[in-house]
This record gives structure tokens, C-alpha cells and sequence, in this order.
């Protein structure tokens, strides 16, 4: 999950990071108002996840409330690469001599968080990384342990970070890490971190994405989770709890297992069809999720025919096709035809049950994409 | 032979209470896995299918002289089992649970180092021997004994490959499923080192995904250190850049590495063949045996 | 630094464990007032520093206002081995059918913190850890990690603790490391912990005594340091930061470093006399503390000499003789003889300075101590 | 010969812009010490006594080659310089400061497992090998090169009986203060260890004092491992059992264990003379040699 810049800029400042004075507003009459009181230039920002947004037009600064008044009304409601603009954030521009990087993440291939700082924030830190790696300085960090104060002033001092600021930077580093461990983030990054002609330090964007299996421990961060800034199906996904990734052609997959399900995406590219969707119902899925399962599926307009693919470990046969013909069961006709293969524990159990008036059975893979891809064609 | 497990291996399961755990548990005493022990706190001295329950793994271990666990725990408390088993001198510790918050596998991690226990997981199907024992979720009735490893980060698509082989009358030595999660205990290259180490083991599939290094990392090594042959699968061939794909570990950066195609290259420059479709795979170890 | 028991029980209930009613009283009324609040029966409990509290008459069970008044008017104003009792805790009694012991403390041999559990509470537990240890379940904690959930587990089950409330005993005892933890402590226990009828566990004491090097990082609970309850000259000490323990002889003793002052201690002893106090001024030790320690030891009517012995590593013996000078040069008349030995680091410096109208300078430990010996012999 | 540190050793003085670190710095300098660096963060490229100063422990190391640190950061800070030194690959860290919260040391302790390099101290004198280096607080001119080596818990209390060795002519390997707090880096029985195994020492004095029970531990380590002659002392003799007397350490529980008596009983059972005053330790070492 992504906090949004407003939210993660709320939580950093709470945690004592320097921020610049900011409101949020959700019309255009707000925006300047929040414009008129912080006092400007300000900068008007789109609040969606979205990299890139002043390049895509979804920053714009300001000197003036008729500029102000310009931007919000150019901005709000606009459509960002697919996502809408309901939401901008008020900001107070800042004036800077150098902009910082600094994030803490996950380093997988170690296994424990890594804290990055860098002299070059402020532009696309990704191509920094892949083209002038030694200008990140990486300090890893013993997650038992958490991060000495060492370690950040380390990792200020190798990045080059200039004196007169590396204790406070080194300052916002150590907040970063805590507020990465203490909100379960798998990032938090601020880029850039300006530092100001009289040495001041602050924090001008702000990133906190959370870890969703930790969502758990913390409810105030699942409540701030934005549905309506989501795909209408990607968030419905969310609802119900599938890892979903809408693609654009039109064979619908819904599978068990990550893996399974990508090389039920693969097999319907290898056998000349175009995947509708990614769509895991993941472990130990019971009838009801089956049946949200082909809801969310069915909801996509672009789906001609659905490929229902189970490999049963956790997941048992037969409670896949009870799902199955329940779901099929609530619709008068059959919207698209829906192929199902079952294999696994207790699979002959599962095909005994499917209802095959309502759904074609196979029961390899390959034969099963190969019907999946022809119902498609057909249905064109 | 085999690897990690076989017929004299004696289980824990922890969490054995749960619905799953219960369930498997049966599954895995109806394979013919020597499940010796369940934990949970709070209900020692209960049976879970004729197994006696203990409140800890300790006490499980000790009265049972235990060498394997398998974590059927919730993921809210599964990084404290996998604690707690690390806590003992059990062999194995095998974590099925699906979900762990990374920030928990990261520290069960430096407990790795400190210990000679071996997680393998979390987020996998476990692990079976064939005709032996089988430790976890993975359904034993696909499975046959032969003289194919199988080691792979996903559980499904480890279940489509071996009904292949199995379908063929190729058998295997002992399948692995190392897991999707961003933190594993077992990595593919530490399962291709115990099948380089098996005599039993004439070939192995490895069966990986997008996302991270590891499959890179595994090439490297076979073309290094392995004489026995490998086979290879890449699923999300067709994933498009920075979408992720339900593992944690199966997200494409878009920046070079990571990709299928990457891990192809990679492979097939330590020459490992790589089918593209479940079948191909199947042919292709035929080639290799 | 310990806290009184009202004190510990506040800072456990902030942190939800559960602790009977009650309320601090400094007079008899106010004591009467709050049992009639509580409703009986209620302990009166003095609050000072001292073990075995209940034998020595510092706790009273009463059953109405009557005997409430009588057990405040006794225990108020009373001296409790040697401490003025001058608040009493009025606590609602607690009907119980079991009393456990937890603890948490620093085992120094293994350098890690130890969780101790164990069925035989309400009694002198380290009676039990020395007759009976097995009695007490032990579970070493690694500090980087914390305690794990499991492990207070495997403690509550290891001690044969009742099912019933297991899960409750193992929650307190993560809330005790916490505690332990976030406080700097040395020890956090509870003793009794006890179950009721209900199978409820209360904490019906509770100590919390704080690692001293660790109080600045704590200024709340610094603030909760009860001077008045401590003997008038250890209240002195702590406010100039010394080392002091009083002892009942009548060879006042200063030095530097505590391994220098015990064997000055043992060789007064040696020679025949008795030490009248502990005093170690530390480490770099300048002027100013040697002012005070010299004020500290002459506050003392039962000392009839003072050796005073530097050995300088830290600390240099030029200060530590400008002290010496600075300190009798207050005094209209010395008020004791005192003789000064000076080693190490600018000893010869410092011996020049010193001014031999004031003190005897003597080059050897032991003839220092001697000579000091032979002052306190002739003084009495 | 001597052990741990020598004329060649290296050293970096952590937090060597401080009054004692600058005073101190000077001093070992002025002994012979081969200091090469100081480290104050924020403070890098100044020089303080002629040695320059780097922001980061890791870049005085590498800049200079250095092989040792000691340490006289505030007790707030020092854990955190201490975990800094164990980051590099220093053989040795001695750690000066006194007054080092517990639980912080507790932290270090952990850490000490992880890796290669010596923790002496907290709450230590240092160490020095007469004629050759001293890393810390020692008093240089009452050391004289020489045959003894020495171990004590005690500052001051070191001082005192070399001064009485120096003074019979009686000279040292290497004296080693290890600390008086409760979680020290190198025990009584490291520091045996390194002298028994030392060719040029040929006797040790061991100083202890009242309270925990390392001085019984040391005796048995003597009796079971040792060839070397041992002459021991322990301080606190007249100390009322419940007292703390300044050290964390020197408190005695009176169960038992941790008195002078039990110390000095343990170390008369492993064959080693305890004096009773500092003098009687200096015959004792005399009669040994």
C-alpha cells in the first residue's frame, strides 16, 4: 500500500522530519484559499500514485491567486497516466541550493533494509542508480539491531552530504529508518531533501509505501488506503483480497499460485491469445472467493472467455467447483464461457462436482488455454 | 536417496490446532510422512490425529526427539514459531504460511545466521520425498519416486511440472518449493548444491519467476559448480514492467534485470535449456536423463 | 535508582498490567479517606525502600475505618530500618488462590537480560532460588531482538503455571520486558502476581529499579527520585554524583576508583581501625568534587580522621591537591586531621602544591592509612 | 614479547576532540603510543596533537591502516562508538569510558559474537606493554618493562600494585585493566589465556574485587589450563553484604557467592597466593618468579 505525498508528508512531520507549510484541497476554490494563506510561490500537486507528475502536467508552481485558481482547476479532475485527480496538495515552494536523496527499503538479495543517501535527489534517483551507482551511498542495517546512529552518519558522510547540514541530514536518516520499521514500510524515501541557503533541511516530497501483509498492526495506516485513486477493478480486487493486474486483451485467468497463474498468462500468449487479466485467488481459497473470483472477472468488459486453472495443495477441488457452480449458479445465462481445469488434492472430487452444462471441463493445462484462447476467437 | 527428508524423518507440526494444520496433518500421516508431534499454546496433552499436542516446540521436540518441524501458523504469529522452532535443534524448519510481514522475515533472517537450523520458506508448498515423506501442503498423489530434483519458487506451478514428469514415468528424488516471499531460508542455490551433493539425483528442475536476482544468482552457480544437469522454467514471460504479480518477489524493475528474458539468458548461458510451456520442460529433461 | 513501589505500579498499570485499587496517602485522614474510597478490606503499605516491609510491621490489612486510622497513625512517622516512613500505599486487598513470581533482571555472567517465572511467589524468591532453583523458570533474552512471545510462553509453561491464566501470566511478562526495556531498568518484578478466584492475575507489588547511567535518558523517572527517603548523607552523595556508602566506624575514607577505596577500606581494617564510609570520587575528578567529598566526609560526626588516596590516572594530581587546598582552606580550623597520599599521573605536581600547613602528605598507601589510623585512635 | 598490543599496534582515539580524548591523546602520544588517528564526527580534516581527524571510524581506518581504537566518547554516545569500531576490521577496541548505560553494553555483547575484533572495557583503565604502547588512561611512568603480566577489574587499584612490582624492580609484560562494570568485552579468563600463552610472561597477577562471580571462574580456569604462576588480590574485604561499592560490579549478594571470602577461597584452591594488602601481592609475585 502507498500513502499518498499528503499522508506520508503528515506522517513524517509528526515524526519531527522538516516539511514545508501545505494543505490539502479537494476544490478549486480551497486550493486557493490554502494558496492565499501559506503565501507564495506555492506549488500545486496532483495526488495520485503516479511517478513523474510534473512532467505529465500534474505539478505546476505558482506566484499568484490567478495562477493558483489556473493550476487547480488545470489539475483537479484531471486524468494522470489512467488515474483521476481529486485531490491537490497546497505547498510552500521552497528555495533550495542542493537537493538530497535519502530512502530506506528492503534490499531482498541481503535480506535487511538498506538506507541510501545521495547528493543527486531531485531528479529520477532510478537512472542515478543505474548509471552512477557509487554516487548512493548504502548502509545496511541489522533489522535486530535497527540503525545506529553510526550508520547514518556514515552513509551522510560517504554520500558527500556538506558538513554544515550532515548532522541534521544524518538526523532525518535515523527518523527515516524509525519511521520505516515503526509504520512496517518497504519504502520510505524523501526526494528530494532541500537543503535552504541558511543550511535549513526539508523534507519537499515524501514516500511511505507499507508492506500489505503488516497492514494488520496498523489500522490507522489501512484506514488512510484510497480506494477511488485505484482502478475500479484493480480496488474491487483489493476488496475481496486477490493479488489482480488488469491487462488489456480479453481471455480472463484465474488461477491459484503466482507462478501457475503467470505461466497461465504465458501459455495464452504461446497459444496466440491476448490476457484480459492477472488474477490469483491465492491459498486456501473457499467457495465465496471463488465466486468473487469470476465476479470480478465477468465485471471486466474487455473479457470474451475465462480460463479457470487450480492446482489444488492448500486449495481443494472441491470446494473450487462448489465455488464454481455457486457463482454460475447466479446468473440466469452464462456470460462469457469459462473453461475449468482442476488437478491436485481433491480434484476428481472437484470435476465430479462441477456443473458441466455450465462450464467445459479439460483436464490438462495446454488443452485447457488452447479451448480458453478458441472461445475467445469466437466470441470476437 | 533424497534430500532434507525422508523416512525416518521425524515432524512437528506447529500449529496443528488450526484448520489447515489439522488437515494436513492427516494428509501428511495419510502419505506415510512419520509426523511425530503437533505444538500449540495452550493445548498440550490434546491429540490432532492420534499426534500428541504440545504447548511448546521445546517440550515437542525434547519428548519426541524431533528433526523437522512445518509452520501452519497464521502469519500475524508465524514469525515467532519460526522463532521458536529456531530455538531448538531441529534440522528443518518448514514454513508453509503465506503473508509474513517482510520486516518479520528480515530479522528471522540474521536468526539464520546465528543458528544451524534451515528454514525452508515461508510462503511454499514444502517438501516431499517421494513414497517417503512429504512435509507440508503439496498433494503426494502427483508425486513418484525416480531420479529428478525439483526445486522452485512457486508452489502450483511445481505441482504442474512434476503431474508432467510423473505423467511420463519420470520420478523424483525429493521436489522442493523454496517460496515466493522476498526473505527465504532456502535459496535455489542452496537446494541445487544438496541435489549436486545427492547421487541418487540424475537431473534437476528449477522452476523460477520475475522479480530479483536469485535466478541469475543460480545459473552462475550451476555453470561453476554443478555436474548434474539442469532444467529450466521461467513463468511471467509475458508480466508486463513494474506491475507486480502476487509474490512479493514477482515484480519486474524494468531496468534490465529481473526480466524473463534476463533469466533465460542467464540459464541458457550456463546451459540449462528452458522450455517454454509445463510440457517442454518435461521433454527437455527427457533429453538430459 | 528504585522506585517506591506507588511509583513502579503506576508506570505497570500505564502499561496495562493490572494492579488492585489504590492511592497515596502522606496523612492519617487522607489514609482512612482512600480505604473508605477502595472499600475493605485494604493494605496499608509503607512506602520506603526496604525488603521484608510485612514482618517488620510496615504493612497492615485492615477491615474498616477504625482499624484503617490505627494502621496509618502507626505506620506513618515510623522508622523502618532506618527509613522515615513518611507515605503509606491504601490498596484494595486482593482474594487469591495462587501468587507467582516474575521477573526480569540482567543475568551479568551471561551479559543478556533474564525472564524469570515461577509458581512459589508471595514469598522471599531468592529464599527459593537458593534452596529450590529449578523452581524458578529462566528464559535468557537476546537483546537485539527483544523478547519473543514464545519465550515468555515457554517461561509461564516451563514454570508450571495453571493453563487457565498461562496466556495472561505470558502477556504481563512481555509487558515486564517492555517495561524493563524502555525503562533502562536493572530489575522489573512482580511479587506476588497474584490469580484470584477468577482466574484473574494481578500485580500486587511491583519494583522497577533503574540502571543509574541510564537516567538521562529518562528525565521522568529521574524526576520521581525520592531524596528524602535515603539516608541524609547517600542523599548528599547522589546530589554531588559520588559513590558514598556509610558505614558505622570512624577512618573517613576518599579515593578514586572503587577497587582503590575497598582495598584502602580492607587496610584500614588491616591496621587496626574502622572505616567510617565509602566514598569514590570517580574518574576525572577535578577541584570542585574534592571540595565536596572532603565536605561530605567532615558532614560525618563519627569520623575523627580522613585519608584521602589519588592514585591519577584520569585524574590528575594537580587538580586533586588544588581541591584539597580549595576545600581546607573553607575551614577557619580543620576540623579533622587528614592525610593525603598522591600517586600516578602529575602526583608530584600535586604534592608540591599541596599545602602541608593543612594535611599530612604521605608517599605510601600504607603508610598512609597507618598514619591515618593513628589520628583516629589519638582524636578519640 | 606481550600481548594484544606493541610498539607496531596502531591506534585510533575515538572521540579525540574531547578534553580527555585531546589530554589523553597527548599522553599516549608522549609514551610512545603510535597513534595514527582520531575520528570526531563533523570534526574530520582538523588535527588534534599533530594526528589528523576523520568523521568516520571506517576512513581513520582505512586512511591509516589502523590496527586498534580506544575510546573516550560520553557514556551517551559510547555504545554507538563502540559499535562503530566493531564495524571495521580493528583486532581491538578499548573502551575507557565509564558510566556506559547496561543495556547498551548488553547490545555490544551481542554484537561481540558477531565478530572478530576484541571489546576491553568499558570502564577501564586500558592497557599498556611498558616501553612499547598504551592505549588509554594508564599512568605511564610507574610501568617498567619486564616478565609480569596483569589483569585487573580495578582502575586505580592496578596502579597501586604495579606501582609496588615497578618498585622492587619487578617489571611487566602487558597490564590490562578489563572494567568494572557488569558486561565487560574481555574477561579474567581471556586475558589468563593471552598470558599463559605468551612465552615472555612468566607470572600473572589477576586483581579482583567483590561481586559477580568471574574471579571463582577465573580460579577454575587457572587450575584446569594454566602453567604460568598466578598471585592473585581481591578488594572489598570489609564491604557490607547488600552495599554497592562504586562498580556495578562490586556488590555483594551475600548468598554466598561474589564475597572476598568465595574468591579468595576459589583461588587459593587453584594454587594461587592471595596478598592481603598490595605489598604482600608484590612478595608473592617475587616468590613465584
Amino acid at each position: 500500500m502507498r500513502l499518498h505525498e499528503y499522508q506520508a508528508k503528515d506522517v513524517f512531520a509528526d515524526a519531527g522530519v522538516p516539511t514545508p507549510p501545505s494543505a490539502l484541497a479537494t476544490t478549486v476554490d480551497e486550493a486557493v484559499e490554502h494558496a492565499e494563506e501559506i503565501g507564495y510561490p506555492v506549488a500545486v500537486k496532483a495526488q495520485v500514485h503516479v511517478g513523474g507528475r510534473g512532467k505529465a502536467g500534474g505539478i505546476k508552481l505558482v506566484e499568484n491567486a490567478e495562477e493558483a485558481r489556473e493550476a487547480a482547476d488545470a489539475i483537479l479532475g484531471m486524468d494522470l497516466k489512467g488515474y483521476h485527480v481529486d485531490k491537490v496538495l497546497v505547498e510552500g515552494a521552497v528555495d533550495f541550493k542542493n537537493e538530497l536523496y535519502v530512502g530506506i527499503t528492503m534490499d531482498r538479495g541481503e535480506g535487511k533494509p538498506v538506507a541510501m543517501v545521495s547528493t543527486q535527489g531531485g531528479v529520477n534517483i532510478e537512472e542515478v542508480a543505474a548509471e552512477n551507482p557509487e554516487a548512493i551511498a548504502r548502509e545496511h542495517i541489522d533489522p535486530a539491531f535497527g540503525m545506529h546512529p553510526y550508520q547514518a552518519r556514515k552513509a551522510v558522510y560517504d554520500a558527500g552530504v556538506p558538513k554544515a547540514v550532515a548532522r541534521d541530514v544524518a538526523s532525518v536518516l535515523t527518523t527515516l529508518y524509525d519511521l520505516w520499521e515503526n509504520n512496517d514500510a518497504s519504502d520510505a524515501e524523501i526526494n528530494p531533501l532541500m537543503i535552504t541557503e541558511d543550511d535549513e533541511v526539508i523534507a519537499a516530497d515524501a514516500v511511505l509505501n507499507v508492506d500489505d501483509d503488516a497492514l494488520f498492526r496498523h489500522p490507522d495506516l489501512a484506514e488512510m488506503e484510497d480506494e477511488a485513486a485505484e482502478d475500479a477493478l484493480e480496488a474491487k480486487a483489493n476488496e475481496y483480497g486477490f493479488d489482480y493486474v488488469r491487462l488489456d486483451g480479453n481471455v480472463g485467468i484465474i488461477g491459484n499460485g503466482a507462478g501457475l497463474v503467470m505461466t497461465t498468462l504465458d501459455l495464452v500468449d504461446y497459444y496466440g491469445g491476448k490476457p484480459a487479466n492477472f488474477l490469483d485467488i491465492g491459498g486456501g481459497a473457499k467457495a465465496e472467493r471463488v465466486v468473487n473470483a469470476l465476479d470480478m472477472v465477468f465485471s471486466d468488459d474487455n473479457v470474451d472467455a475465462v480460463v479457470f486453472n487450480i492446482f489444488g495443495g492448500i486449495t481443494r477441488g472441491d470446494e473450487v467447483a462448489k465455488g464454481i457452480n455457486e457463482a454460475l449458479g447466479q446468473f440466469d445465462e452464462i456470460p462469457k464461457p469459462v473453461v475449468v481445469r482442476l488437478a491436485g488434492t481433491n480434484a476428481e472430487e472437484g470435476r465430479e462436482i462441477l456443473n458441466d452444462e455450465l462450464v467445459t471441463v479439460e483436464e490438462t493445462l495446454e488443452g485447457a488455454v488452447q479451448r480458453t484462447v478458441e472461445y475467445a476467437e469466437d466470441e470476437q | 536417496m533424497s534430500i532434507l527428508v525422508d523416512e525416518d524423518t521425524r515432524v512437528v507440526v506447529q500449529g496443528i490446532t488450526g484448520g489447515e494444520g489439522k488437515f494436513h496433518t492427516e494428509q501428511m500421516i495419510e502419505y506415510g510422512t512419520n509426523v511425530v508431534a503437533g505444538t500449540s499454546p495452550g493445548k498440550g496433552g490434546q491429540e490432532v490425529a492420534g499426534v500428541p499436542v504440545y504447548d511448546t516446540v521445546e517440550e515437542a521436540v525434547e519428548a519426541e526427539d524431533a528433526d523437522a518441524s512445518v509452520v501452519f501458523v497464521p502469519p500475524a504469529f508465524a514469525a515467532d514459531a519460526i522463532f521458536e522452532a529456531l530455538d531448538t535443534d531441529l534440522d528443518l524448519v518448514v514454513a508453509i504460511t503465506e503473508g509474513i510481514p517482510t520486516q518479520d522475515m528480515a530479522k528471522v533472517n540474521k536468526r539464520l545466521d546465528e543458528v544451524d537450523t534451515r528454514l525452508q520458506g515461508p510462503n511454499c508448498p514444502g517438501i516431499i520425498t517421494p513414497g517417503e515423506s512429504k512435509l507440508g501442503i503439496l498433494p503426494g498423489n502427483i508425486f513418484s519416486e525416480g531420479n529428478v530434483g525439483l526445486v522452485s519458487r512457486s508452489g502450483t506451478l511445481t505441482y504442474q511440472v512434476v503431474d508432467s514428469l510423473t505423467q511420463r514415468g519420470i520420478g523424483q528424488t525429493t521436489a522442493i518449493g523454496i517460496g515466493g516471499d522476498p526473505i527465504i531460508g532456502t535459496s535455489f542455490i542452496d537446494a541445487l548444491e544438496l541435489f549436486e551433493n545427492d547421487p541418487d539425483t540424475d537431473a534437476v528442475v528449477m522452476c523460477g519467476e520475475i522479480g530479483g536476482e536469485d535466478e541469475e544468482e543460480a545459473a552462475a552457480y550451476i555453470a561453476e559448480h554443478m555436474d548434474t544437469p539442469v532444467a529450466g522454467f521461467i513463468a511471467g514471460r509475458t508480466a508486463p514492467p513494474g506491475k507486480r504479480m502476487g509474490h512479493a518477489g514477482a515484480i519486474v524493475s524494468g531496468s534490465g534485470t529481473g526480466t524473463a528474458a534476463s533469466k533465460i539468458d542467464a540459464l541458457n548461458d550456463a546451459g540449462v535449456p528452458v522450455g517454454d510451456t509445463p510440457e517442454e520442460v518435461a521433454d527437455d529433461v527427457e533429453d538430459l536423463l
